[in-house]
């Protein structure tokens, strides 16, 4: 952790719990049903947004996907407003026409979250494609899960930016499932960034639940971007705690043994231990960033259930003929 | 009869025929271990083995053309795509594979697939998971397209696909699944290209597909209260179409009103105008008529989206001022 | 005015736009070192550089998402795809994506993204690259959907496209690209919603899009012969829809005729036709009629090919049923 | 050559020889306008293709692209049949409604060339599920192009076939070119093989003009996939001589010297001398094999060019509603 400061640390460690605390309180208000649909929870990968995230300038983008409240949260976004899409809120991001799965938060670089599996790639390529064209030395970095890499527009993508060298970070959160298949049913490579081998570009495979791990690899992956260098595929070994989606026991497809394994590799409890053990942070320093990110996110709960929903009327803005 | 839902009866009609004959095979994204997304295949990979219930990886166009392939080669697969909005991942495999091989081979291979998908919006899944894309599908001469209405419908009607020689789209309705309905006991196919006359009226005809196949039937007994004798017609299937069902209802009422689910521009109501127009048109007493979903991408908030989407009263509104009151 | 070919009126808007508008970008297979499969880009590599004018893999998906990625971040990209029959590779890219961002993002990003095709048969080119699938993109609420009758109209739309904040999707002609044309020697843009009478009359209304423009006014020149007044409409836009000036039309003439080239059946005649029958009703004489290609994959052989897509003649004769004769 | 009879290496140099007259006839009908529509040529690339097909067996199969003349030939389809189709005529294969890039012959196991780039993989690959699921033995060959392999196609095809060992060997010619663009400038790894192991399957690049190294690998690779082993990534080098169809000059994309040097490496021409070379056919046997092709392939034209059109009914049969 050399180049981090204690502030940074900290911060890293703010935005692990408060992605964790902001799905607890989703999963609340689904079950006490004031949340439409479904939205898919990030618990237990939080180390793999924070540690990514945590590389970027202020104008730098990402893409994100169908599991994208931690990467939205760990890139900076409101969680009140995201919260309020979350509930088809006026106040939402997306005026409640989004939600849960297609939150964009331009102000903050955030191009969108996705509902079709693979699709954010190729849009995550373009905006490498304009950095590189205007020269702006903006980095993107483009979250996706194990079974998006199976998806041709992965394929696509990488290949195009292998070959022009375009500024861009593919981040493949390996949690070993799609859904209800384990990726050993429907893949044969063990380590996904063996394919980067395929476009040209370094790949590499870290511990999605060592947020400095993570942090590590995906820095040197931006820097290379930002210098030229192209794009880098960065494999983070994880795993989702909760189901697919709230609506999903995760009975019938995995063990409890694995997932009480999984549960034991906790990235925030780990990473809080390091900074105890390390002396960087005392438990009561700790105590207290969860205290107030319990607050916050109960505000934003708040903010989100007082909120008014659009007008049957606003249906129609936003599209134009 | 016995009572199952819509989501039990495909599971069913995919049984019976699995176990009629060994080449019918299932692939798609959990139609294994979880028996499908909407559980339309529940319990079927236990029976049939691994191979013939198959989960695939999120590969579309990689599948189907597994089903198009195998097709041509002696199985009988049938496909299942999570959402019809997915069609935008693998429409070539559809539209330019599957529908065209027989046809560019001059009739030297036929392409036994069955295609399925759900449709319908209504549970707040946004503009990527709420589409009732018939339109695509219906455009492209080779493909025959199947909406069933009920649990009933869903079973003979995916039977019967499963057994045609040619690819078939066969359109499921998100909101059908999980809703109970008598179907029959016994072993039965329903034949495509015949619609299903649901209710007998002289004052005006409703020709529906899918879900709102049930919602315009309860809005004909609305009507009913009204004075106003609506003829309900089930379409089952847009390709091919039983012109003379709906021609022949429009002759003898005067009136019709579509309701489809698809977005209204450009949609399947067009088709259907375009035809009574060209068939019926002395014997139509007002313009035909249309209910379906607003032209813009579905909204995720209900506030939003449940004004979008017809829904009975839509089609009462819709149907009093076709009748003129 | 100056002569030029429909490709070569394409390139020039190109090179306008590009000259004008620095974040301007051509991205597709072979538009730059041989300046495009139908030359509608020659030169502009070397004028503006590889990084502006971009040959890409066989990746449609993939170069569609990186126009669409860098339409929201800043360029204002224009992609070509080789043949619109290749849509159903990166439908989902263009459906799901460029058409629904700005809306699902409640506004926040826009796409500034143009997406070029040719459409259309005659070339022998068989079923997979002689589509005219405007429907499939009509359908989806988002998209603009554009189609040049002649070079000036190509040119003129295309610069209008290039500077619309929202995707466009601009279908080219192949049988149009090496015809010459008069267009201004000034610059000029043409209005997207704007329809174009070339002929007026009052016998009877042609609706025609893409090159059935040009055969709906020769076909017009053969009725006036027989006496048949016939106003030619040249829709230019299929989204916007310029609904007044059809409606205004049939109002006068009492029948209309629409020609495209797209399948017939469930294509984008019967929006047309539902339109008409709704604002013009009771000034109907008799049912709207079209002039499409057959509901089968397009043939190779010319003896197959041409009886199926509609010529001067088949307008003609559509034309002359329409009037009564 | 060791396993190789006689018989069966002048029954390889007669195939080869038989495209290339084959093709040179294809461009005359063309060039006198006596074809609709364009062809794509397989001159230069005729070891790939048959030395490919003729590692199979009488009931196996394969999918080729629109560069698939040479693939149907050497599969041993009928020239006559062929020719008429390329010429639209009703006693072609496909009854004049496929054309050149359409051409099936199903009673050759030969389910189609494709006028969509990388859309035959996954139809091959379906073929070989069949033959997985029915324990069938049949193998399946998929021929496609260096560009094709930037599909998406043909990224989730091998990743099936890789993770369930469907018995389907992968050949990509690798002439260098998609049209007018260098694979160079579009794709950053030098060997097309390199690819296969991100599908957890073996690869490997061959000499595509050398034929008898072109069917040592892909008899290995059929062998495997055979016995149940899986799948094969084969690339083989090689050229087109032509442009990339009879209406393209090849100008402004490649060099005259770069054309040379490929012609001088003769796929044909280097089989023959090495037949001769090694005593097992004399300059005279050789000369008589392509004298017979040549007057085949004058029948073949001559048949094709009195077949009769097909009736404009016609294109009403074949397609059901
Ligand atoms: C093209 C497409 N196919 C299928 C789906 C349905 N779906 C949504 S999420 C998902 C699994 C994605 O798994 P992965 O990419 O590993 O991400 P994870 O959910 O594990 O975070 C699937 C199949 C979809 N949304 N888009
Ligand atoms: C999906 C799709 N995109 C583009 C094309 C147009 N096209 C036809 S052949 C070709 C190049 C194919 O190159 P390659 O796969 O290397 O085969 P080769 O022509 O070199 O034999 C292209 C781009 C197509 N037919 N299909
Ligand atoms: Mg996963
Ligand atoms: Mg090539």
């Amino acid at each position: 952790m050399a180049d981090l400061s204690k502030e940074q640390l900290l911060q890293m460690y703010t935005m692990m719990f408060r992605i964790r605390e902001f799905e607890a309180q989703v999963f609340e208000l689904y079950k006490s049903g004031l949340m439409p649909g479904l939205a898919h929870l990030y618990i237990g990968q939080e180390a793999v947004a924070v540690g990514a995230c945590s590389t970027l300038r202020e104008n730098d983008y990402i893409t994100s996907n169908h599991r994208g409240h931690g990467h939205l949260i760990a890139r900076g976004a409101d969680t009140r407003r995201m919260m309020a899409e979350i509930l088809g809120k006026k106040t939402g991001y997306c005026k409640g026409k989004g939600g849960s799965m297609h939150i964009v938060a331009f102000d903050r670089g955030i191009l969108g979250a996705n509902g079709i599996v693979g699709a954010g790639i190729p849009i995550a390529t373009g905006a490498g494609y304009m950095a590189k064209v205007k020269g702006t030395k903006q980095v993107t970095l483009s979250f996706f899960g194990d079974a998006a890499s199976n998806q041709g527009t992965f394929h696509e993508s990488l290949n195009m930016a292998g070959a022009w060298k375009l500024p861009v970070v593919y981040i493949v959160e390996n949690n070993l499932y799609g859904i209800s298949v384990n990726i050993n049913r429907v893949t044969a490579v063990d380590d996904l960034s063996a394919r980067a081998a395929a476009y040209g570009m370094p790949g590499v495979t870290v511990d999605g639940n060592d947020i400095l791990a993570v942090y590590d690899a995906v820095a040197n992956a931006v820097a290379f971007a930002r210098e030229g260098g192209g794009p880098t595929l960065v494999e983070c070994k994880t795993y989702r705690w909760r189901g697919h989606h709230v609506g999903d026991p995760a009975i019938e497809y995995r063990t409890r043994e694995e997932e009480t394994a999984w549960k034991q590799k906790c990235p925030i409890k780990r990473f809080g231990e390091k900074l105890a053990g390390e002396g960087i942070a005392t438990k009561d320093e700790l105590d207290g960033i969860e205290k107030s990110v319990v607050e916050e996110i109960k505000e934003a709960v708040e903010f989100a259930k007082e909120s008014p929903y659009p007008a049957p009327e606003e249906a129609f803005i936003d599209v134009y003929f | 009869m016995k009572e199952v839902t819509y989501a039990q009866a495909i599971c069913e009609a995919l049984d019976e025929e699995m176990a009629r004959d060994e080449n019918v095979v299932l692939l798609g994204e959990d139609v294994g271990i979880i028996g499908g997304n909407f559980k339309t295949s529940v319990g079927l990979r236990d029976k049939y083995g691994d191979w013939r219930v198959k989960d695939t990886p999120i590969s579309e166009s990689g599948f189907v053309g597994i089903g198009i392939g195998s097709a041509i080669t002696g199985l009988r697969p049938v496909i299942e795509i999570m959402f019809s909005d997915f069609l935008g991942v693998c429409m070539d495999q559809i539209a330019n594979q599957a529908a065209k091989i027989r046809y560019m081979s001059g009739g030297q291979v036929k392409v036994p697939l069955t295609v399925r998908m759900p449709i319908g919006g209504g549970r707040s899944s946004a503009a990527q998971h709420s589409q009732s894309l018939q339109a695509w599908v219906a455009h492209i001469p080779g493909l025959k397209v199947v909406l069933p209405s009920t649990a009933a419908e869903a079973k003979g009607l995916l039977k019967t696909a499963i057994r045609d020689d040619n690819p078939v789209i066969f359109m499921e309705h998100k909101m059908e699944y999980n809703k109970k309905y008598l179907i029959p006991e016994e072993d039965y196919t329903i034949p495509f290209g015949k619609a299903n006359v649901l209710r007998f009226g002289e004052d005006l005809t409703i020709v529906a597909t899918s879900n709102l196949v049930n919602k315009s039937e309860e809005a004909a007994k609305e009507l009913a209260k009204d004075g106003i004798k609506a003829e309900v017609i089930d379409l089952r299937t847009l390709v091919p179409l039983d012109k003379e069902c709906i021609i022949d209802s429009v002759k003898k009422t005067g009136r019709l009103l579509i309701a489809d689910e698809g977005h209204t521009s450009f949609g399947i109501s067009g088709e259907i105008a375009f035809l009574v127009m060209n068939e019926a048109f002395y014997y139509l007493d007002a313009p035909v008529m249309r209910a379906g979903t607003a032209s813009v991408p579905l909204p995720f908030s209900p506030a939003l989206e449940y004004a979008l989407i017809p829904d009975t009263r839509a089609i009462y509104n819709k149907a009093r001022e076709l009748a003129g009151l």
